[in-house]
């Protein structure tokens, strides 16, 4: 049990790991925003699951689903909070990227009032 | 191992104290500040202080920094940009 | 260059005057005599399990009544500064709505964060946490909520009374204390209980909660008045 | 002389630092904050006994033996208080920076010379 536990947690580290290069590579503010939010969300989660799973008898299991629902609500909030901000201020886009959906939307609504 | 971890920690505080005085924007700087606070209640966690690290990570980085910069909107807003 | 020059010389007049202050602070090794009497007396006679709830709710209660006034003076201060002028103008400038994803999730973490405020200072004398934490977390699910709907209102009427019930009724208990029991704020004006449950320590927890919503609705009192856009 | 007190000195020392030589109202404030910081490290430093757990009498700690294995409550219990009053004596002082960046619509230190001798 230990072992799954050991290997389910360098799992999520990894994930971790991933995020943070992410965060290097990525070209513009958004496309970070993304790598920092899915990729540590991810592997917190596992983290988590990990350290559950290899500690199964210290019944720590309930407070570990309560860490791990206010992780899934939290972090996706905040960052998409983050990244409409960042686009109101006018963050611009990469070159590459194709299309803007938010601002079609805004502009869409401005239109019909 | 102890004395490792704050070793580490101490040096990115006193570099992010060094920041948030030269920093060119308040922005900046109001952030670094408040991470010497969030890097401070690392430290009372391995000192055996738990209460005064709840404290800490709530006010120091949490609230501080949003009075610092509810106070930066309130002096952006009615004149120009002035950075230091 | 001389300006420079001076600030120099006073720090290095300010680091060699407190240098002994800290090169005398030894590594210690066992505790002194008056934490070792709180240690080893506070448990069997106040029935708290923290420590430092002890310290700070009952042996150094006359302090906290301190810091709690000082607190007062200063939200005052915060609200006398930034006072709404009568005269000028109400403008209230059109904010930017915030997302339906933020709403909704600002309405199903607020009341998760003040149900979390109040468990850390109900369990102040259990576990790590009390009264200024469990304030501060509510003070922090305010702000969540004033963030997320940029034209709510904090209710100031609400706000007052919570405010000055919870200091009048401090300095009630802690009178009561003086009647009933040994001295100003002694907690033993309630039975002491069994050691390690939720109805234990006497007052400590009725005097924490007190203190936990005088400082969450001070620090609510600065975060709106910083907040109003048209001081 | 201990690891944490001399982060906490080192801090006190740049936060001072920090005071003099800016001429921003709101960076004086900032490093106000950082020494507040530097004496709260030093302080809780000050109640720290190697190889000691939190002053709180739990399932792992024997009530009778509980003074050798707890560390000092009091710092902790000061050092609680304090960082409170900082956070309101700090939302003060930036209130009244607002106040004087409304009277003459400048954050400069140097353009505030009415009381100067």
């Amino acid at each position: 049990m230990a072992v799954f536990g050991g290997i389910v947690t360098l799992i999520g580290s990894v994930f971790l790991l991933l995020g943070a290069l992410g965060i290097v590579r990525m070209p513009d503010v958004y496309n970070r925003m993304q790598a920092g939010t899915k990729a540590t969300t991810l592997g917190t989660l596992l983290f988590l699951t990990g350290i559950a799973i290899g500690q199964i008898e210290c019944m720590c299991i309930f407070r570990i689903l309560i860490l791990i629902l206010f992780i899934i609500f939290t972090n996706p909030i905040s960052s998409h909070a983050l990244a409409r901000a960042a686009h109101h201020i006018g963050i611009p886009l990469t070159d590459k990227s194709v299309t803007d959906a938010l601002a079609d939307d805004e502009s869409e609504k401005e239109g019909a009032v | 191992m102890i004395n490792v971890i704050i070793i580490v920690l101490g040096i990115l505080m006193i570099a992010s104290a060094f920041m948030a005085i030269y920093m060119r924007s308040l922005l900046s700087s109001i952030i670094a500040a408040g991470v010497i606070s969030l890097l401070a209640s690392i430290i009372y966690l391995l000192l055996a202080a738990p209460d005064v690290a709840m404290m800490e990570a709530a006010i120091g980085s949490g609230l501080t920094t949003v009075v610092f910069l509810y106070a930066l909107s309130k002096v952006k807003n009615s004149g120009e940009d002035n950075h230091g | 260059m001389v300006k420079r020059f001076l600030i120099l010389l006073v720090l290095i007049f300010f680091v060699i005057m407190l240098m002994p202050l800290v090169s005398d602070i030894q590594p210690q090794t066992e505790l002194n005599p008056l934490a070792e009497k709180y240690v080893k007396d506070g448990p069997d006679e106040l029935g708290s399990a923290n420590l430092v709830t002890s310290v700070i709710v009952t042996y150094r209660g006359l302090d906290t009544l301190g810091e709690v006034a000082v607190l007062f003076i200063a939200t005052a201060g915060v609200g006398f500064m930034l006072r709404r002028r009568k005269d000028s103008k109400l403008n209230p400038q059109k904010k930017r709505e915030s997302s339906e994803i933020l709403q909704t999730g600002t309405a199903l973490l607020t009341p998760l964060i003040f149900l979390f405020g109040i468990y850390i200072f109900l369990h102040g004398h259990l576990t790590p946490g009390g009264g200024f934490q469990g304030g501060v977390v509510i003070a922090s699910a305010v702000l969540l909520s004033l963030l997320s709907y940029p034209q709510a209102e904090v209710n100031h009427k609400i706000l007052n009374a919570i405010k000055s019930l919870s200091g009048a009724f401090y300095i009630l208990i802690g009178v009561l204390g003086l009647y009933l029991a040994a001295g100003f704020l002694d907690n033993r004006i309630l039975p002491l209980g069994d050691f390690g449950h939720l109805f234990s320590a006497g007052a400590i927890p009725v005097i924490y909660s007190l203190i936990g919503l005088k400082v969450g609705s001070e620090l609510v009192g600065i975060l709106d008045s910083m907040q109003r856009s048209d001081s | 002389m201990t690891l944490v007190s001399i982060i906490g000195f080192v801090l006190i020392i740049v936060g001072l630092w920090g005071m003099l030589t800016q001429s921003n109202i709101i960076k004086i404030i900032i490093g106000f904050s950082i020494i507040d910081t530097g004496i709260h490290l030093l302080i809780v430093s000050i109640g720290y006994i190697k190889g000691k757990t939190a002053p709180i009498i739990d399932n792992s700690i024997v009530k009778a033996d509980a003074v050798n294995q707890v560390v000092d409550p009091i710092p902790s219990a000061l050092v609680l208080t304090a960082i409170v009053i900082g956070l309101a004596v700090t939302a003060l002082m930036l209130v009244y920076a607002v106040n004087l960046y409304q009277r003459k619509q400048s954050l400069d230190i140097n353009d505030f010379e009415e009381l100067k001798w």
